[in-house]
């Protein structure tokens, strides 16, 4: 009965987990809802746990699938699965969670119930995105995450939240109300459906494809985000509490990333050939334009910030490759990414936490006080400059791989990025780190407690594990991903 | 024992060394640390030597560790060729790191990052083993970076010093560049023969031999012309050739043990190394063996110059390797591959004996490395003063030392190539050996010899540094010779750089020791003729006084004997006369000028435009914030409209009826 | 032209002539009067369709107490004259221009090309004992009955209504509500309030019953 | 004679009702003063009891009745339950405030009962003059209900403008209903569609009364060029009033076009969709947009009732039994949201303190966390963001559009309802960001909040679970067309 | 002979006065209730001509209903009016202007 219903657990422990936290209610109980968080969240692991050891990597085919009625009326299922390309999402999605809740664990003293819940209730709607085989099933979790977020930069922000939050918002409910249009087209030229399986097989014009697919990239596109949509993400990340920008960098980008292969490469696959240069040039753009703007960023978070955006520049790139080694690239450096930001965050937070600054200026000789952190920083910057052997490598290496075979010139243009991400994560490691102490405040800053050593150790973990060894990741995406590329391959006009 | 095991411990064992002084430093101790760390690597030279005896033998070895990633059949995979051309490069790595370990003991003893740079200088071993014993581009990039990140490390160890962390970050990033080039150049391959693999990638490269690829419109490129120079864009970087060299100088801010072994011995050669190791492509393109030629002779002769107005002791031993590295490329260029290797191979040991001597009259000078304030340290310094005497005479090419004949060869082999570049590349190497062995000697007669002049001006050099400042085991005002550990390593050094090239050239040159592992072309007959004059080491040696080369190397000592022993004053008056050309040589002919303007500045000032102008003028502020605006506007448009007045809701209405009538009643 | 033509005529520029005066007229009293008017020709023109009952209707009810109605609150509101009528002509090019535009519309539409004579033709006449009256009122009490209820229900919530918005109590009348003084508790008279004794002497109670005025 | 009195049988709930408005206005006359918890309960009383007379009697196919005046069909049924659940729970929401300022008064109860029976009549109508009578009793009920705060100047100036212009828009209604009637010769929806169905030589007369019937209609739904006086009467009346305005009629003002466009011009609906399609875009245009320059949270929601009614009149546009539905699914779920967000305004404010301000907003999340909840819950739902059940009223009418093709419309709504986001995420920002103004404690009696909370997790509920709801929606219409 | 159209485009014509009397008048709220009269008169008159030509008597049923409510409606409209006199002491148009924007 369980095993049947893991994909449900997933989704719906940590929203439960949530409530509960916020049913403790005010911070005099602030202990409780800590731990009560932690256990909703390592459970929420824990139940995703089986989708690794049960997944069959043989078949392309959905796994773990349930189908319920739920608005008949609108022939609309509750139906979830999960194939290679989606599996890995979820698993990181809710071991991130259980970082996030680590990581707010001292610093949050305001609302902490709220706080907890909040990224509990939009763990379980991201793994819901993930999971969900109807459109409007995987509509309620796409946009239903945005309450969460947005009251996480908005309550727990800098000062500028309220503009980053609003910002965000209402870029992202943009293009999901696009996509929402599409979404209903859809149904009708599906004879009634909101499977996206069936979505898939649906034949479409041109015309109706490329305004779709239009619809689509804005929809995601801004997610990702790409370029020239992209400037809500500094800002929101700026303004973000150290989960919220955790979160956001690590999962919910994901979620666009994730729509371009669930949705416009299958569904609408003549456009997306025909207007592939569109996307990879707005994705060396990002490389290139990204790569250039966060060298001069003076806020570290900004800083990654944009650095998050070149690196999912590469990742929107692999997948208009359409070849196994570009598409598998851009997955890989998805969930590279979600461990390489997530841990570059958190390394920001647990400054920020000690000096309340992350200006850039305000640092510097940070390895007299805090060695032990500065070592880890080091593993999380190289691994964003894309040093091999951490996971920051392996998906920029499959794309650019994959984007010789293309095009010379696209490759040409990725590859910038080897120099470009070292430059100015090197350049803010060494004004941070290295040096000798010329604040005073640095002087007094005490280096990473235990609690902070698990939490990027754990990350450093999976960031060399992935890089030494990425075989099994690209195990469980390769069939679904051959798939795939094997649907998109045929026309879908009528 | 079963030899794949053997390979494995060779790479591992170091590892195991950094890991442990890396993560339990702190916990084991100094001394347990340096005793893994050089046991490890003990394993290691130890195992390769039983490597090398195997390869000797005829045993090579091509196989997987373990697969990295697979799509379908496109596999990668993390493997080792064992070949001459590995086993020669893992015998000399190891060695030298070993040296570099134990003399490490000495030099550092008193750093309190001590454990830490136990653990990288092992860490480098592994990843330059992991480097040079690779079947297949990936991992050979894997090392490649590897090896970088480490020398970014290291050059930063004194993360305190500007200069150090300045040099690091400029190190990596200019890495950086050459792997730009390098990765394009894997992509292509992997593009074109579905492989990384390097068995694979080999068998198949005739067939690509004519195949074009267009870049541009209308302009086809050969296929292997543009891997080749793509690849050696990466070499390029690694190996500091012009016009990617500005590093390497710089570099020397780190401790004088990595100088030795990073900077001098093996990382460097990596490149050249890397390059012999593609020789199966690289014969298929002249153009790109041209193109190495030209950047070759360019390094060798230019970095030379440099080296003369240097007053730094470490620098001018890294110009004299920028110069050496441009020496082996010019070798390669003239697809004399073994030759190179074998250049490779002498040099490693005798600039690694130049840079440890360094290293140890730097400590004598209670680290003032300003060659203008040392002198006479001949007879306080006996050991460090033979062994640096024998690096030098081996670095300008002495007869029957060991550069000698790899730099004889190079030039013999520059000589006879038909490319035509060659010929320029070969008065620039020829002129080379004039330079080398005048700065080679300024700087030997203004340490060992000469007034002592230490004890004057002492702070007027680089800057102490601030680990040893103050440091009671170096206290007193006459120098004296180092402890063993440091003397120790001179001497093991001091010993390949006398005889190793006599005892090897004929082996790797003219013997079949590479075997497979290098592939010359017809097209480039130039070791068959080299093979034609060469009759044997002794009568190389003794035909030396008969060659051009002989008597420039002997005009540079001397003239260096005349400046900066007879007349100190000329050099002097020399750089006033020709202050421009003193000037653009101490700047070194401008390039850090050169790029820190047009790259660091340029990518400032393009990324802050189009982040001010770009995300937030134009994105932001005229789409995004315009929009919200504009909705705004109209908002205040629309409320105005709400007047409060009757008569003009009902006009609204009264309009609103008359125009639906209008338009849906079709009257007209 | 027939006779009836004259009368229609007659009695539609009499009507047309009364609406325009109401809307123009300076004097809501003039205004009502000219409304009674319009209110009588239009009597006059449902005769021509033989609505007698609607025409008497018309004439009783809103002549007699609607029209009267108005003219009540006209005199009680006591409205100064002067200041009503300005910005009246400022208005009239904009207004005029559309209401005219409007008019030839309707023209177009309600003209004889849909509504004339040979679209429609004459109705029948009805026979001699015809009786409008009790047509309309068997039809009332019949099918329409329950329409009939609602009116009613209208009625009354405007009754309802105007009595509810209208009516008040004079603030200034000694009136006493009996049902109250005879609900008066003690606790409405006096209030015992507890209070800190060193408190500003002279602090008022606050006093809050309704009826203890 | 039995028979006379037998066909009154389906008017059961409207003579109860009537019977009952009647005894509340017998005993608050004679209680007085001090009793008018008397009308209070008589009228909950009332609600249950109609309640129980509809569930009892509910329909399974449309019946006509009363000579043809009165229709008695599910969508009837089921419309009336929501009127007086709607009913019943703004009269909860307004007991106190309509204390606090002296308006809790019988006359209140009455004409708010009556208003009930006119929007009753105008769900059972099935005959112009049915639909007529109905839209009388309620607006003319309306207009008295907003006044009835004599001593407001705002009150009574909103009323003013409320009667003229509905008068206004009633002459428009019965201009257009003469028009139908000189074209059809009928009054009966029935009648009308059948003589419509060939199809008629008088096709212009007929847009033109169609295009007055619109106008009409328009106005009753506050629909862009027919809005202007939401804002003011929204703003103007008692804040009781106002949620009293804003949540029933809208639902009868649903029915009302329902009939006379679906009904009776069914088959004239290409020439009043693309009127319609006007009024929407005009509506979701402007309702939108001008609701950002608010500062007064009535008024604010004013233009997003104007909004919300561009949307719904997307569901009718499309002409189908499933738009419809949709569109009834979309005002059920609105006047769910407005009950909630006008109540919560009446829940906040005090003797004298109107928490009709954004501003009286701010911080709530600090004063009552729970409140701010369910007030977040609103507002997402309005701005149409899952998981809420706003989402799903604005999925099935774009879906309705859509299926007629009209897929720019759609892609016109969703980018107005983008702009309409913003300011109901202000009110959550508000609440949520902002650091609170007032920080007095709010009082609210336990039942107002009871009804509250279930009112707010009905937002979130039904948005997890929409089926039964869309259910009822889609069965009402099937069945009754 | 008067024909149907003759009556409906007197009747649009008095509709289009109300219509222009509410539009026009600024000042007197009493002028705008029977402007309202007013139009209520031409919907009838069209009602009444379109039930004689059509010979069909409902319409008239109709009429009797429209007079019933107007009735009703000019009583809550005065009672509107008188509380509005009383709280603003105008009945001035243009002072109704508190609610706007």
């Amino acid at each position: 009965m369980i095993g049947q219903a893991i994909l449900s657990l997933v989704i719906w422990v940590p929203i439960l987990a949530g409530v509960l936290v916020l049913a403790t209610g005010s911070d005099r109980n602030a202990g409780v809802a800590r731990w009560l968080a932690l256990a909703g969240a390592l459970l929420g692991f824990a139940v995703a746990i089986p989708l690794v050891t049960g997944f069959d990597t043989g078949t392309p085919a959905m796994q773990f699938v349930e189908k319920r009625d739920w608005i008949p009326a609108f022939n609309v299922f509750y139906h979830l699965g999960v194939d290679g390309i989606s599996m890995p999402l979820v698993l990181l999605n809710s071991f991130v969670t259980v970082l996030v809740v680590i990581a707010g664990w001292q610093v949050i003293q305001d609302k902490v119930a709220q706080y907890m819940a909040a990224f509990l209730i939009m763990s379980g709607l991201i793994n819901g995105a993930f999971a969900a085989l109807d459109g409007i099933l995987f509509y309620v979790f796409f946009e239903g995450m945005l309450i969460p977020l947005y009251l996480i930069v908005g309550v727990w922000g800098g000062p500028n939240r309220v503009y980053a939050a609003f910002k965000f918002f209402l870029y992202t409910l943009l293009g999901s109300l696009l996509m929402l249009v599409s979404f209903l087209y859809l149904y009708f030229q599906s004879g009634g459906s909101f499977d996206i399986q069936t979505w898939h097989a649906t034949p479409l014009g041109m015309t109706a494809q490329t305004l779709m697919f239009l619809a689509f990239l804005l929809a995601f596109g801004v997610k990702v985000p790409m370029w020239p949509v992209h400037t809500w993400l500094p800002d929101a990340h700026v303004e973000a509490p150290t989960g919220g920008s955790v979160v956001l960098a690590a999962i919910t980008l994901k979620v666009g990333a994730y729509g371009f292969l669930r949705f416009i490469l299958p569904i609408v696959p003549d456009a997306a050939h025909e207007l592939a240069w569109l996307v990879i040039t707005l994705s060396l753009i990002a490389v290139a334009y990204i790569g250039l703007v966060a060298l001069v960023q003076a806020d570290m978070k900004k800083l990654i910030a944009y650095s998050s955006i070149a690196h999912m520049g590469f990742v929107t790139l692999g997948f208009f490759m359409f070849s196994p080694l570009g598409v598998e690239g851009g997955l890989v450096q998805m969930v590279s990414h979600g461990f390489v930001s997530a841990a570059l965050f958190l390394c920001i937070g647990v400054m920020y936490d000690r000096l309340h600054s992350r200006q850039i200026k305000d640092y510097g000789g940070l390895v007299n006080r805090m060695p032990v952190f500065a070592a880890f920083f080091m593993l999380f910057a190289m691994a964003n400059a894309g040093l091999p052997a951490t996971s920051g490598f392996v998906g920029e290496f499959m794309v650019i791989m994959a984007a010789v075979k293309v095009n010379f010139w696209f490759a040409f243009v990725a590859a910038t990025t080897l120099i470009f991400g070292a430059a100015y994560t090197l350049w803010m490691y060494k004004r941070v780190v290295f040096g000798s102490v010329t604040n005073p405040h640095v002087e007094t800053m005490q280096d990473i407690n235990a609690r902070e050593i698990v939490l990027l150790g754990v990350l450093a973990v999976c960031v060399l594990a992935m890089g030494l060894y990425p075989k099994p990741f690209t195990d469980v995406m390769h069939v679904s991903v051959v798939e795939l590329l094997a649907h998109v391959a045929q026309s879908k006009l009528p | 024992m079963d030899m794949q095991a053997l390979y494995l411990i060779v790479p591992l064992a170091p590892l195991f060394g950094a890991i442990v002084a890396g993560l339990f430093g702190k916990l084991v101790g100094r001394t347990a640390t340096h005793v893994v760390t050089v046991a490890g690597v003990a394993v290691s030279f130890l195992a390769s030597w039983a490597v090398f005896q195997d390869v000797l033998i005829g045993n090579t070895f091509n196989g997987t560790v373990y697969t990295w990633m697979a799509l379908g059949n496109l596999r990668f995979e993390v493997g080792f060729l064992i070949d001459s051309l590995s086993a020669m490069m893992m015998l000399v790595v190891t060695f030298v790191s070993l040296m570099v370990h134990i003399y490490t003991i000495g030099y550092m003893h008193d750093d309190p990052g001590y454990q830490r740079f136990f653990s990288y200088i092992s860490l480098f071993t592994f990843s330059m083993l992991m480097l040079v014993m690779s079947n297949n581009f990936l991992q050979l990039f894997f090392g490649w970076e590897a090896v970088g990140l480490v020398s970014y490390l290291l050059i930063g160890f004194w993360y305190t010093k500007e200069t150090a962390i300045h040099a690091n970050l400029k190190a990596f990033l200019v890495n950086r560049v050459g792997d730009f080039g390098f990765i394009l150049g894997i992509g292509l391959v992997l593009a074109y023969f579905g492989t990384l693999d390097y068995a694979t990638v080999f068998a198949k490269a005739p067939a690509f031999a004519q195949r074009t690829i267009t870049l541009w419109p209308d302009a086809p490129w050969s296929l292997m012309t543009v891997i080749g120079i793509l690849l050696f864009i990466g070499a390029m970087g690694k190996s500091a050739q012009f016009p990617l060299h500005v590093w390497l100088p710089d570099s020397m801010e780190g401790p004088t043990p990595i100088s030795a072994l990073i900077h001098a011995a093996t990382m460097v050669t990596a490149g050249i190394f890397m390059v012999a190791r593609m020789s199966p492509l690289y014969e298929l393109s002249d153009v790109a063996l041209s193109f190495i030629m030209v950047i070759g002779a360019i390094t060798a002769l230019f970095m030379g110059f440099l080296g003369i107005v240097q007053n730094d002791i470490k620098r001018v031993v890294a110009y004299s390797t920028l110069s050496q590295l441009g020496y082996m490329t010019v070798a390669l260029g003239a697809s004399a591959y073994s030759v190179a290797v074998f250049h490779l191979m002498t040099h490693a040991f005798f600039k690694a004996l130049l840079f440890l001597a360094a290293g140890s009259v730097i400590i004598a000078m209670h680290h003032n490395q300003d060659i203008r304030y040392m002198g006479g340290l001949r007879k306080y310094m006996p050991i460090t003063w033979v062994t640096s005497l024998i690096g030098s005479l081996a670095l300008i090419g002495t007869p029957f030392l060991s550069g000698f004949y790899s730099k004889e060869s190079i030039i013999e082999a520059v000589r006879l190539s038909n490319l035509p570049v060659a010929e320029l590349a070969y008065w620039a190497v020829l002129a080379g050996v004039f330079v080398t062995a005048f700065y080679s000697f300024r700087m030997y007669f203004l340490v060992f010899h000469g007034k002592e002049r230490f004890r004057q001006g002492h702070g007027h050099g680089n800057e102490p540094d601030p680990h040893h400042a103050g440091d009671p085991h170096h206290g007193g005002g006459t120098p004296h010779e180092t402890p063993w550990v440091i003397t120790g390593p001179l001497l093991a050094l001091a010993l390949p750089s006398l005889a190793i090239g006599y005892m090897t050239i004929e082996p790797m040159l003219f013997g079949d020791y590479f075997g497979n592992a290098i592939y010359v072309a017809d097209r480039h007959p130039v070791m068959v003729e080299l093979n034609q004059h060469f009759h044997g080491a002794a009568a190389m040696g003794l035909h030396a006084v008969a060659t051009l080369p002989f008597w420039l190397a002997a005009a540079g000592v001397g003239l260096a004997a005349l400046f900066y022993l007879r007349f100190p004053a000329v050099p002097a008056a020399i750089a006033r006369r020709f202050g421009f050309v003193y000037r653009m040589l101490v700047n070194k002919y401008w390039f850090d000028e050169l790029y820190s303007w047009i790259f660091a500045k340029g990518a400032r000032v393009l990324g802050g435009a189009l982040w001010r102008r770009g995300d937030q003028n134009v994105i932001d502020g005229f789409f995004v914030n315009g929009t919200a605006h504009l909705v705004e506007r109209f908002s205040r448009v629309v409320k105005a409209f709400q007047s409060g007045y009757i008569y003009h809701y009902a006009f609204a209405m009264l309009i609103g009826v008359f125009a639906l009538v209008t338009w849906f009643a079709r009257l007209y | 032209m027939t006779y009836t033509a004259a009368i229609f005529y007659f009695f539609a520029a009499i009507l047309v002539f009364a609406g325009l005066r109401v809307i123009t007229a300076r004097n809501p009293v003039h205004a009502a009067l000219y409304l009674v008017l319009a209110f009588f020709t239009a009597a006059g023109l449902w005769m021509l369709l033989e609505a007698e009952f609607l025409a008497i209707t018309l004439v009783l009810v809103y002549v007699g107490a609607v029209m009267v109605l108005f003219l009540f609150v006209v005199m009680m509101l006591d409205i100064n004259l002067d200041r009503l009528r300005e910005g009246f002509w400022d208005y009239l090019p904009l207004a005029g221009f559309v209401a005219v535009l409007l008019m030839i519309e309707m023209a177009l539409i309600l003209g004889s090309r849909h509504f004339g004579l040979d679209v429609t033709g004459t109705p029948a006449s009805r026979s001699a004992d015809y009786s409008n009256t009790r047509e309309l009122g068997r039809l009332l009490y019949t099918d329409y009955v329950y329409a009939f209820e609602l009116a009613a229900v209208i009625l009354l919530v405007a009754i309802v209504a105007a009595i509810a918005l209208t009516l008040r109590r004079r603030k200034d009348s000694k009136y006493i509500n009996p049902a109250e003084q005879v609900r008066v508790r003690r606790s409405d008279r006096l209030r015992i309030v507890k209070m800190q004794a060193e408190k500003r002497p002279g602090a008022r109670i606050q006093d809050s019953g309704e009826g203890g005025a | 004679m039995s028979d006379f009195l037998n066909q009154f049988a389906p008017a059961l709930p409207e003579i109860f009702v009537l019977a009952m408005v009647s005894l509340i206005l017998v005993t608050d006359a004679a209680l007085g003063e001090g009793r008018r918890y008397v009308a209070y309960a008589l009228s909950l009383v009332t609600l249950a009891g109609a309640a129980f007379l509809t569930l009892r009697d509910f329909s399974g196919m449309p019946e006509l009745a009363l000579g043809g005046l009165f229709i008695d069909d599910p969508l009837s049924d089921a419309l009336k339950l929501f009127l007086y659940l709607t009913v019943a729970v703004g009269l909860v929401y307004s007991r106190d405030y309509l204390q606090a300022r002296g308006l809790y008064k019988g006359e209140f109860f009455v004409l708010a009962l009556f208003a009930l029976l006119g929007m009753m009549v105008m769900v059972s109508a099935s005959h112009f003059l049915t639909l007529y009578l109905g839209l009388e009793l309620l607006s003319l009920s309306l207009y008295a209900m907003v006044a009835l705060q004599r001593d407001s100047s705002v009150a009574t100036e909103a009323a003013m403008k409320y009667f003229v212009l509905g008068a206004l828009a009633s002459g428009m209604l019965l201009y257009g209903m003469s028009m139908i009637y000189g074209v059809t010769g009928s009054l009966a929806l029935a009648d009308m569609s059948h003589a419509l169905a060939d199809g008629t030589d008088l096709r212009i007369p007929l847009v033109f009364g169609i295009v007055f019937i619109v106008a009409g209609l328009a106005f009753k739904l506050g629909a862009v060029p027919f809005h202007m006086w939401v804002p003011d009467v929204y703003h103007g009346a008692p804040t009781a009033v106002t949620l009293f305005i804003g949540s029933a009629p809208k639902i009868a003002a649903f029915v009302f076009v329902v009939r006379i466009l679906g009904q009776g011009l069914e088959s004239q609906v290409a020439e009043w969709r693309d009127m319609l399609v006007i009024l929407a875009v005009l509506s979701m245009a402007l309702g939108n947009i001008a609701a950002i320059a608010q500062s007064n949270l009535k008024r604010m929601l004013a233009y997003s009732t104007i909004s919300h009614m561009g949307f719904m009149l997307l569901g009718i546009l499309a002409g189908s039994q499933s738009g419809y539905g949709s569109a009834m699914f979309y005002v059920l779920v609105y006047a769910l949201m407005s009950l909630g967000g006008f109540g919560m305004i009446l829940l906040l404010s005090r003797a004298g303190f109107e928490a009709d301000q954004l501003d009286d907003f701010k911080g709530l999340n600090r004063r009552s966390p729970w409140l701010a909840f369910l007030m977040l819950l609103l507002m997402f739902s309005m701005a149409g963001i899952p998981p809420t059940v706003g989402f799903y009223a604005k999925l099935a009418v774009l879906q309705a559009v859509v299926e007629i093709g009209y897929v720019w419309l759609a892609v016109a709504a969703v980018l107005f309802s983008l702009i309409g986001a913003f300011y109901y995420l202000r009110i959550v920002k508000l609440m949520y960001f902002d650091a609170p103004h007032d920080t007095s404690p709010i009082a609210a009696s336990p039942d107002v909040r009871v009804i509250m909370s279930a009112n707010g997790l009905a937002v979130l509920a039904l948005g997890i679970l929409p089926q039964p709801l869309m259910a009822v929606c889609m069965h009402a219409i099937g069945s009754s067309f | 002979m008067i024909s149907l159209s003759h009556y409906l485009v007197l009747g649009g014509i008095l509709f289009a006065i109300s219509v222009l009397g509410i539009f026009l008048n600024r000042k007197n709220v009493i002028v705008l209730l029977m402007a309202i009269e007013l139009m209520l008169l031409a919907v009838n008159m069209n009602f009444i001509a379109f039930s004689h030509f059509l010979g069909d008597i409902h319409g008239q049923i109709f009429v009797f209903f429209i007079l019933t409510v107007a009735a009703a409606e000019s009583a809550i409209g005065l009672a509107i009016l008188v509380v509005l006199f009383r709280s603003l002491h105008t009945i001035n148009v243009d002072d109704l202007d508190h609610l706007k924007g």
